[in-house]
C-alpha cells in the first residue's frame, strides 16, 4: 500500500527542487507539476476504495496520537485530495503553454506549494498542523496572485494578504485557547473532550475559527479579497484559487464545526450565512462587465450554496454540499481555463470584448457553455445531480422556514443563470470578429478543457461514481464518535 | 496582586492583539498596517507561550535528575511558537515585498488611494 | 424497446447530423430529414401501444419511459411538426450561418420534447424539460439583434419555472419516496388538501411559464417573433404545449379529476379558469395591435393557449376533449401560419405588415395555406378549429360558466380581426413596387403547407378521427366515454353533425357558383383601375392598410398595453439597481474590509453574549 | 316521407328567406321615400335591379375577388338553413346557436376577402369599419346569446323556440333586459343608420360595394337581403316566440318596420362613437341581464 504521506511529500519536495533545477534544466521545469500532480491523482484514486472501507491513520512522529502528529486519511480527506490533485493536474497541463512571461520557475514552485498546503489541510489530523498547511496555502496564494508584478495583481495581493493574515491570526488565537483548555492539539483527542459548546470558553474559539476560516473560505462579509484576487491573477491561478483554495477553507470550517465541536446548534446560522453569501455573490456578479470578476463573484455565490448545504446538516445535505463542491471545482476551473485563452486572444477582460468568440474559438466556447450550464444546474451536466441532492435534502427537513430558504437559494440560481446566459449570448450571437488574431486555443489548453468537459458530462449522466464516496464522507463528518475512535485507536 | 500574577500574560497578549487590531482599523498606510499585523502576531505568540507557562517552572527534560515533572513547563507551545514566528516572518517578508512593488506602481502606500480593484 | 429506440435515434441523430454537417451540408440536410421522417414512422407504429420500461437509474431513482394514448397523441404532434419544420428549413436555412448548430438544436429540442412526453417519472421528465429549455434558448437567440433580449427573457422565466418545478418534484419525492408518475398517482389520494394545493401551485407556475399563461406570458411574443421561422413554428405549436401536457399530467394523470376539482375548495380550478379567460382576451387585443406578422401570431398563440387551458381546466369530459383537440388543432394551424410567414419573410425579406401587400398573385400556395390556417384559427366551420372551439363553448355554457364563455367568444371575434389583418396586409391590397419580382415559395416549403392545410380541412370535416383517440385518452383519465361518430358528437344537449354543415355548404357553394357562371360575363381588370368616386387616385402605389384598425386602436390602446411586461421590466430594473448597490459593498478600501472582518466577529460575539440568539 | 319533407324544407326555406329579404329591401326603399315625402320606387324595384345586374358585365380584380363574394353568399344561404322559419329548420341538429354564431362569420369574411383583393381605398375603410362594428356589437350580442342559452339550458335554437311556445315569449320573461339590449344592437347588426358607416354612400362611395358591378353587385344585394332576413328572424325566434309561417313573417315585418323608423330618424355615427355606444348601454344592459339569469337560476 502506498503511504498517503507521499501525497504531501511529493509536491513539497518537487516545489523545492524546481528552483534548484532552474540553473540548468529550465526547459523541463514546467513538466514537473503535471507529473507530480498526476502521481498524486493516481495515489489518491488508488487509495480511495480502501479508505472508504477503513480510514488510514499515519503517525508522523512515530508515536501515536494524542502526542504525535497524525494524518487521518478518511473518505472526506481522500475525496478532497482526489479533487485537488485532479484539478491541479488539469490546470498544470493547461499552464504548460499558458505561463510564458515572468518568473516561470517561481510560478511552478509556488503552485506546487499551494497544492501541498491544500492536500496537507485535508489529510492532517492535527489542528496546529492544519494551521501550518493553511499558512502554506495562504502565503503561496498571496504570492501567486501578485506574481506577475502587474498593478492589479500587486494591489489585490496586498489586500488579500492583510485580510488573510488577520484571519489566520484569529485561527491561531482560537488554537491557543483550545490548547490552553485541553492541552492537546490532536483533533480527535480534542473532540473527545468537548462535550458541549454551551460554555463560554468553547464559544470564543468557535467564533474565532468561523471568522478566521471564513476569510479564506470567502463567506460574506469576509470575502472582500476574493473578487480582486481571482480577477487579477492569471487564469490558471484563478482556476486553482476558485476551484480549490476557497473550498479548503470550507473543509477546515466543517472539520472544526462538525468534528471538533460537534456544534449542531449553529447549523441554522451556517445556513443563513450561506444564503446571504449566495445572494450577495450572485447579485454582485449580475451587473459585472468584467468576465473574470463575474466568475469570481459567482464563486462566492457557489460557496454560499455549499455552506448552505452543509448547514442543512443531514447526511443527504452534506453529501449534496460535497457534491456541489466537486461540481464547482470542475465547472469553475473549466470556466476560468476557457476564459483564460479567450481573454488572451481578445486582449481584454470585458465581456463585450469576447463577442463573436464562438466562431473563432469554437471548442473553447462550447466548453465555456457547458461549464456555465453545469454551474447553473442544468441537466445532463454535473451541476444537476448536486443541485438535485441539495434541494432534496432541504425539502426532506419538512419545514416551512427551510422552504423559504430554498426559494431564496433558487432565486440566486436564477440570477446566476441570467448573467451566464448573457455571456453565452455575447460569445455566440453578438458582434462579428474581423481580426484574425483570435484563433482556437493551443492543444495544451484544449486537452485539459476536454478532460474537464468529459468529466462534467460523464458524472452528470452517471452520478453514481461519486455517491459512495460522498455518502461515506458525509458520514465521516456527521459521525464524530466514529472519527474519534478511529483516530485514537 | 494575585490576579495580576496569574493573568498578566493574558492581559499582555490580548493587549497586544487589540493594539494590533486598533492599528489595522484606524491606520491607512500599508506599512503601518503591516506593523499592526505584526503586533497581532506577537500578541498571539505571547498567548501561545503563556498557555504552557508555569510560574517557577523548570525545563521539560526528563533525563536530568532533580527536575520535578510537576513543575516542568509544557514544551509544546514553545515548539508551536517557533513555527508561528517563522510563519509570521514569512508573511512579513511577503507583505513588505508586496508593499515595495505597490509603491512602485502607485507612488503611495495610502490604502485609501489604492482603490483600483473594486466593485 | 420501441420507445428506447425512438429516443436513441432522436438524440443520436441530432448529434450525428451536427457531426456530418462538418463534412457535407447536403448529407446533413438529407440526414436531418431522414431522421425526422423515420422518427415519425416509428411513432406512428407505436400507436395503441401501452407500456412502461425502466431504462436507467439516476441517484438511486429508476428512470422510466412509458407510452400510452396520451403520450402518443403528444408525440405524434411533436414529431410531425418538427419533421415539417425540418423540411421547411431545407430552403429556409440555405446559406445562413451555423446551420449545423441550427439542426443540432432543432433536433435536440425535438428529442427532449419526445422525452418529456414519453417519460414515466419526474426525474427524466425534468431532465428532458431542461434540455428542451436550453436548446430552445440557444435557437431563440440565433437571429442576433433583438433575439438576444428575447432569448434572455425566455430563459430567465424558464429557469424560474423549472426551479418551481424542481421544488415540487423534490417535495413529492421527499413525501412519497418515489417519482414514478403511476406510483405517485396511487399514493396521492392520501395527501392533505394543503399539501396538494402547494404542489399544484408550484407546478402551475412551472407549466404556466412554459405555456405562457397570463400573467407569466411575457417571454413569448419576443421569443416567437425573433426565432428563425421554422423554429417559431416548433416553439408556438409544440414547445409551449409541453406546458399543456404538464397541466394534463398534474391535474388529471396525477391528481385525478375528483381531487383536482376539490382542490382548495374548488378555488384552484376557479382561479385557473379565470387566468385562462384573461389569457384569451388580453392577448387577442394585443395581437390586434401588432404590425409584425410573427409578433401578431405570437400573441395569437397566447390567446389560443388560453382556450386550451380553459378547456382542460374546466374539469369536464367535454372540456378536456375540447382542450386536447384544440391543442392538436393549434399545432396544425399555428405551425402552418408561422411557416407561411417564414416563407414570406424568406422571399420578401420583411415581415412588417405595413410594407407587404398584394402577394396573392406571387405566392398563391402560401396564400391558400394562410387562408386555411386563419380559417382554422378563427374556427370557421369545416375547419378543425371550429369543432374544438364548439366543444369548449358547449361545456362552458352547459356547466354554467357564461362569463368564461363570453371571454372565449369575444376572443373569437378578436381573432377574426387580426386574422383578416394578417391575410389582407400580406396578400390582398396593392403589390408594392419593390415586391414585384417576388418568387413563389420553394417546393420544400410548399410541402409542409399542403400537408398541414389538408390536416386542417380533413379534421374539420371528419373530426371523429382524432376525437376517437382523444376520447380514449379522457376515458383512461377516468372520464365517461362520449358518443362520438366520424362526423361529430351525438348527445342530448345539442349534438354536432359536421356532415350536415358540410353537405349544406357544398350544395350552397355549387348553387351559388352555378349562378355565378351562368350570369353575365366578367371582365378582369387591373387592381389599379379602381373607382374612387371621382377623387384622383395617385398613380404611386398606396398601401391602404397601414393602421388598419386605427379607430379601434385609438380607443383600446391605453387599456391594452402589456402591463405585465412593463411590470416585469420595472422589476428587473429594480433588481439590476439593487445588484449594483450590493456590488458597492466591495468598495476597494482595505480599511473597510478589515472593519467587515472585525464587525463580523463582534456580531457573532454579541449575538451570543448580548442577545443569546444561539 | 320525412326525407322528402326535409329536402323540401331545404329547398323552401332559402327561397322564403330570399323572397322575404328582397321584399324587405323594396319595402325599405318605399317606406323611406314615404317618410321623406317622396313617391319612391315600386316594391319590386329590387327584383328588376337584380335581373338587370345579372345580365350586365361585371368587373373582377382577381380570383379572390370572385371567391369572396361566392363564399359570403353561400355562407348566408347555409345560415338560413340553421334558423327555424315558422317550424321549418332543416339543420336543427347540427350544433345549434354556437354554429349559427360561427356561420354568421362567412358573410363578412367573404366580403372582406373579396374587397381586400379590390385594393380600393374606400373598400379598405369600409372593411375596417365593418369589422370593428362587428366586434363592437358582438360583445353585447354574446352576452345576450349566453343569457338565452343559460336560461333555457340548451344550445339548440329549436329548443328555445319550443320552450317559448310552452311558456311565454322570452321578451316577457326574465330575459326582458336581453331583449331590450338585442333591440338596441339590431340596427348595428342590420347595418342601418345610425350604424351604416361601413357602407356610407356619400362618405366612402358605399364602402365595400364600391368595386362591385354587374353580377357582383347582384350577389352583394342578395347577400344583403339574406342577412336582413337572418338578423330579424333570429330576433323573432329568440325573443318573440317564433310561431308558424304567417305569424312568423308578421312578427318579422313588425320588427322590420321598427328598424326602418330608426333608420329614418337618426343620423350616422362615426365608428368610434358607434363602438363607444355599443360597448356602453347595450353591453351594460345585457350584462345585467346575464347576471340576473345567473341569480334566478
Amino acid at each position: 500500500m502506498v503511504n498517503p504521506i507521499l501525497l504531501i511529500i511529493a509536491p513539497l519536495s518537487a516545489a523545492f527542487i524546481i528552483p534548484l533545477m532552474g540553473y540548468g534544466l529550465k526547459r523541463i521545469v514546467k513538466f514537473i507539476p503535471p507529473l507530480v500532480m498526476g502521481f498524486n491523482l493516481v495515489v489518491s484514486l488508488s487509495l480511495a476504495p480502501k479508505v472508504i472501507k477503513n480510514p488510514i491513520i499515519v503517525f508522523l512522529g512515530g508515536f501515536p496520537p494524542p502526542f504525535g502528529i497524525n494524518l487521518y486519511v478518511g473518505p472526506l480527506g481522500i475525496l478532497f485530495s482526489c479533487v485537488i490533485s485532479l484539478v491541479g493536474f488539469i490546470v498544470s497541463i493547461y499552464a504548460l503553454n499558458y505561463i510564458k512571461q515572468g518568473a516561470e520557475q517561481k510560478y511552478h514552485a509556488l503552485y506546487l506549494l499551494l497544492l501541498t498546503g491544500a492536500t496537507g489541510i485535508v489529510l492532517t489530523g492535527d489542528i496546529f498542523n492544519l494551521f501550518v498547511f493553511y499558512e502554506i496555502l495562504c502565503i503561496s496564494s498571496y504570492a501567486l496572485v501578485g506574481y506577475t508584478g502587474e498593478k492589479a495583481g500587486i494591489e489585490s495581493a496586498s489586500k488579500y494578504l492583510i485580510q488573510g493574515s488577520l484571519g489566520s491570526s484569529l485561527i491561531l488565537i482560537a488554537i491557543a485557547l483550545l490548547y490552553g483548555k485541553f492541552g492537546t492539539l490532536n483533533m480527535a483527542d480534542m473532540a473527545s473532550r468537548i462535550d458541549s459548546v454551551h460554555t463560554m470558553e468553547l464559544f470564543f474559539p468557535l467564533v474565532l475559527f468561523i471568522t478566521g476560516m471564513g476569510v479564506e473560505s470567502a463567506i460574506f462579509p469576509l470575502n472582500a479579497w476574493l473578487p480582486d484576487a481571482h480577477s487579477s491573477a492569471p487564469s490558471t491561478i484563478s482556476a486553482i484559487l476558485s476551484g480549490i483554495a476557497i473550498k479548503i477553507g470550507i473543509y477546515a470550517l466543517c472539520r472544526v464545526i462538525f468534528t471538533i465541536f460537534g456544534a449542531t446548534d449553529i447549523l441554522q446560522f451556517l445556513m443563513l450565512l450561506g444564503l446571504v453569501t449566495l445572494l450577495v455573490g450572485e447579485f454582485s456578479a449580475f451587473s459585472q462587465d468584467n468576465i473574470k470578476r463575474m466568475l469570481a463573484y459567482s464563486s462566492t455565490g457557489q460557496i454560499g450554496l455549499i455552506v448552505f448545504a452543509m448547514g442543512v446538516g443531514t447526511q443527504y445535505g452534506i453529501s449534496g454540499g460535497l457534491f456541489q463542491f466537486t461540481t464547482h471545482a470542475l465547472s469553475k476551473s473549466l470556466l476560468f481555463l476557457t476564459t483564460g485563452y479567450m481573454i488572451y486572444r481578445a486582449g481584454s477582460m470585458k465581456i463585450s470584448a469576447l463577442e463573436g468568440m464562438g466562431k473563432k474559438m469554437p471548442l473553447t466556447s462550447v466548453a465555456f457553455t457547458i461549464g456555465a450550464f453545469s454551474l447553473i444546474g442544468l441537466p445532463p451536466f454535473i451541476g444537476f445531480p448536486s443541485k438535485f441532492m441539495i434541494v432534496y435534502s432541504v425539502l426532506a427537513r419538512q419545514s416551512g422556514l427551510y422552504i423559504v430558504f430554498l426559494a431564496l437559494v433558487l432565486a440566486g440560481t436564477v440570477i446566476e443563470g441570467a448573467y451566464f446566459f448573457k455571456v453565452i449570448q455575447a460569445i455566440y450571437f453578438k458582434g462579428e470578429r474581423k481580426d484574425d488574431r483570435a484563433k482556437e486555443a493551443p492543444l495544451s489548453a484544449l486537452i485539459p478543457v476536454i478532460i474537464l468537459v468529459l468529466l462534467i458530462i460523464g458524472i452528470g449522466i452517471y452520478p453514481k461514481v461519486l455517491t459512495s464516496i460522498l455518502d461515506s464522507s458525509a458520514a465521516e463528518l456527521l459521525d464524530r464518535i466514529g472519527y474519534i475512535k478511529e483516530a485514537l485507536k | 496582586m494575585d490576579f495580576l500574577n496569574n493573568y498578566i500574560f493574558y492581559i499582555g497578549a490580548f493587549g497586544l492583539i487589540f493594539i494590533g487590531l486598533y492599528i489595522l482599523l484606524t491606520r491607512k498606510n500599508l506599512i503601518k498596517l503591516i506593523i499592526g499585523l505584526s503586533i497581532v502576531d506577537t500578541g498571539v505568540n505571547l498567548l501561545i507561550i503563556c498557555m504552557g507557562y508555569l510560574k517557577n517552572g523548570t525545563a521539560p527534560i526528563f533525563s536530568r535528575k532533580g527536575l520535578n515533572p510537576e513543575t516542568m513547563v509544557d514544551p509544546t507551545p514553545q515548539a508551536l511558537v517557533l513555527t508561528s514566528i517563522v510563519i509570521g516572518v514569512a508573511v512579513l517578508a511577503m507583505a513588505l515585498s508586496l508593499a515595495i512593488r505597490l509603491y512602485q506602481h502607485y507612488g503611495t502606500l495610502d490604502m485609501r488611494k489604492i482603490k483600483e480593484q473594486k466593485w | 424497446m420501441l420507445i428506447q429506440s425512438i429516443l436513441i435515434i432522436a438524440f443520436g441523430g441530432a448529434f450525428l447530423t451536427y457531426i456530418l454537417g462538418k463534412a457535407s451540408s447536403a448529407l446533413r440536410d438529407f440526414l436531418a430529414v431522414l431522421i425526422s421522417v423515420s422518427l415519425t414512422v416509428l411513432i406512428f407504429l407505436a400507436y395503441g401501444k401501452t407500456g412502461e420500461i425502466a431504462f436507467a437509474s439516476f441517484m438511486n431513482l429508476p428512470l422510466v419511459l412509458r407510452i400510452n394514448h396520451l403520450s402518443w397523441f403528444f408525440a405524434i404532434a411533436i414529431q410531425t411538426v418538427t419533421t415539417l419544420s425540418v423540411i421547411f428549413s431545407l430552403s429556409y436555412m440555405k446559406g445562413k450561418e451555423r446551420v449545423d448548430f441550427y439542426y443540432l438544436m432543432m433536433l435536440l429540442c425535438n428529442s427532449a420534447m419526445l422525452g418529456i412526453v414519453l417519460s414515466g417519472d419526474f426525474v427524466s421528465f425534468y431532465i428532458f424539460w431542461e434540455i428542451m429549455s436550453w436548446s430552445a434558448f440557444l435557437l431563440i437567440s440565433y437571429n442576433r439583434g433583438g433575439a438576444l433580449y428575447a432569448g434572455m427573457k425566455y430563459i430567465v422565466m424558464s429557469i424560474i419555472g423549472s426551479m418551481c418545478m424542481l421544488i415540487g418534484i423534490m417535495s413529492l419525492y421527499s413525501t412519497y419516496g418515489t417519482l414514478n408518475i403511476r406510483e405517485i398517482h396511487d399514493l396521492i389520494s392520501t395527501a392533505s388538501g394543503e399539501y396538494l394545493l402547494f404542489i399544484s401551485i408550484l407546478f402551475l407556475a412551472a407549466f404556466g411559464v412554459k405555456s405562457a399563461l397570463w400573467p407569466i406570458h411575457v417571454w413569448l411574443p419576443p421569443a416567437h417573433s425573433e426565432a428563425p421561422s421554422p423554429f417559431s413554428a416548433v416553439l408556438s405549436s409544440i414547445l409551449i404545449k409541453m406546458g399543456i401536457y404538464g397541466f394534463v399530467l398534474i391535474l388529471y394523470v396525477i391528481s385525478g379529476a375528483a381531487l383536482y376539482l376539490g382542490l382548495g375548495g374548488g378555488s384552484f380550478r376557479y382561479i385557473l379558469t379565470l387566468l385562462a379567460a384573461i389569457t384569451i382576451i388580453i392577448p387577442t387585443f394585443n395581437a390586434l395591435m401588432q404590425d409584425d406578422a410573427k409578433r401578431l401570431l405570437a400573441w395569437s398563440s397566447i390567446a389560443q393557449i388560453g382556450y386550451i387551458i380553459l378547456g382542460i381546466s374546466i374539469g369536464t369530459s367535454l372540456g378536456l376533449i375540447g382542450g386536447l383537440f384544440h391543442f392538436f388543432n393549434h399545432v396544425a394551424f399555428k405551425a402552418l401560419l408561422f411557416l407561411a410567414v417564414g416563407a414570406i419573410e424568406y422571399r420578401t425579406g420583411t415581415r412588417d405588415l405595413n410594407s407587404l401587400g398584394g402577394l396573392i398573385k406571387k405566392m398563391p400556395v402560401t396564400f391558400i395555406a394562410v387562408l386555411a390556417g386563419t380559417f382554422g384559427l378563427i374556427g370557421i366551420p369545416l375547419t378543425n378549429g371550429f369543432v374544438s372551439k364548439w366543444l369548449i363553448y358547449k361545456t362552458l355554457i352547459l356547466n354554467n360558466h357564461p362569463f368564461l364563455a363570453f371571454a372565449a367568444l369575444v376572443g373569437t371575434w378578436g381573432t377574426i380581426l387580426y386574422s383578416y389583418k394578417l391575410i389582407h396586409n400580406i396578400f390582398l391590397g396593392q403589390l408594392p413596387e419593390n415586391l414585384e419580382h417576388t418568387k413563389p415559395a420553394p417546393a420544400s416549403m410548399k410541402l409542409p403547407f399542403i400537408i398541414l392545410s389538408v390536416v386542417i380541412v380533413l379534421f374539420g370535416i371528419l373530426p371523429g378521427i382524432p376525437l376517437k383517440l382523444i376520447n380514449l385518452i379522457t376515458a383512461s383519465l377516468g372520464f365517461d366515454l362520449l358518443n362520438i361518430n366520424i362526423w361529430g358528437i351525438a348527445s342530448e344537449s345539442g349534438p354536432l353533425n359536421i356532415i350536415n354543415i358540410f353537405a349544406a355548404f357544398a350544395v350552397a357553394l355549387i348553387v351559388v357558383w352555378f349562378f355565378f357562371l351562368i350570369s353575365g360575363k366578367k371582365v378582369v381588370i387591373s387592381q389599379d383601375n379602381s373607382y374612387a368616386a371621382g377623387i384622383d387616385v395617385p398613380k404611386g402605389k398606396y398601401h391602404y392598410t397601414v393602421d388598419f384598425y386605427n379607430p379601434m386602436f385609438r380607443m383600446i390602446k391605453p387599456y391594452f398595453r402589456d402591463y405585465m411586461d412593463e411590470f416585469y421590466s420595472q422589476l428587473v430594473k429594480a433588481l439590476a439597481s439593487l445588484s449594483d448597490r450590493v456590488r458597492r459593498l466591495y468598495c476597494g478600501d482595505l480599511g473597510v474590509y478589515v472593519i467587515y472582518i472585525v464587525l463580523f466577529l463582534s456580531i457573532l460575539v454579541i449575538s451570543k453574549i448580548g442577545l443569546n440568539l444561539w | 316521407m320525412v326525407t322528402v319533407m326535409k329536402i323540401l324544407e331545404i329547398i323552401v326555406s332559402p327561397l322564403v328567406a330570399l323572397i322575404v329579404g328582397i321584399f324587405f329591401l323594396g319595402l325599405f326603399r318605399k317606406m323611406m321615400a314615404r317618410i321623406q315625402w317622396r313617391y319612391g320606387p315600386p316594391l319590386i324595384q329590387p327584383v328588376i335591379d337584380l335581373v338587370r345586374l345579372f345580365n350586365q358585365r361585371g368587373f373582377s380584380h382577381g380570383a379572390v375577388f370572385d371567391l369572396g363574394i361566392i363564399l359570403s353568399l353561400a355562407g348566408a344561404l347555409v345560415l338560413v338553413l340553421f334558423i327555424p322559419i315558422g317550424g321549418m329548420c332543416p339543420l336543427a341538429n347540427s350544433g345549434g346557436l354556437l354554429v349559427i354564431l360561427y356561420v354568421m362569420l362567412f358573410a363578412p369574411i367573404g366580403i372582406a376577402l373579396s374587397g381586400g383583393e379590390g385594393a380600393n381605398p374606400n373598400i379598405s375603410i369600409g372593411i375596417s369599419r365593418k369589422l370593428i362594428l362587428t366586434l363592437s356589437y358582438e360583445v353585447p350580442f354574446i352576452f345576450i346569446i349566453l343569457s338565452l342559452m343559460s336560461y333555457y339550458q340548451t344550445i339548440s335554437i329549436v329548443e328555445i323556440v319550443k320552450a317559448q311556445a310552452h311558456y311565454h315569449w322570452s321578451l316577457f320573461s326574465p330575459l326582458f333586459l336581453s331583449g331590450v339590449a338585442y333591440f338596441m344592437i339590431l340596427p348595428a347588426m342590420l347595418g342601418i343608420r345610425p350604424f351604416d358607416m361601413a357602407s356610407a354612400p356619400q362618405e366612402i362611395s358605399s364602402g365595400i360595394d364600391v368595386e362591385y358591378g354587374g353580377k357582383y353587385l347582384a350577389f352583394s344585394q342578395i347577400e344583403h337581403a339574406l342577412s336582413l332576413f337572418i338578423v330579424i328572424a333570429l330576433f323573432v325566434n329568440l325573443f318573440l316566440g317564433g310561431g308558424n309561417l304567417p305569424v312568423f313573417l308578421l312578427k318579422m315585418l313588425a320588427v322590420f318596420v321598427c328598424g326602418v323608423f330608426i333608420h329614418a330618424s337618426f343620423p350616422r355615427f362615426r365608428i368610434e362613437q358607434a363602438t363607444k355606444y355599443l360597448w356602453f348601454w347595450p353591453t351594460i344592459i345585457s350584462f345585467i341581464s346575464l347576471i340576473v339569469i345567473q341569480l334566478i337560476r
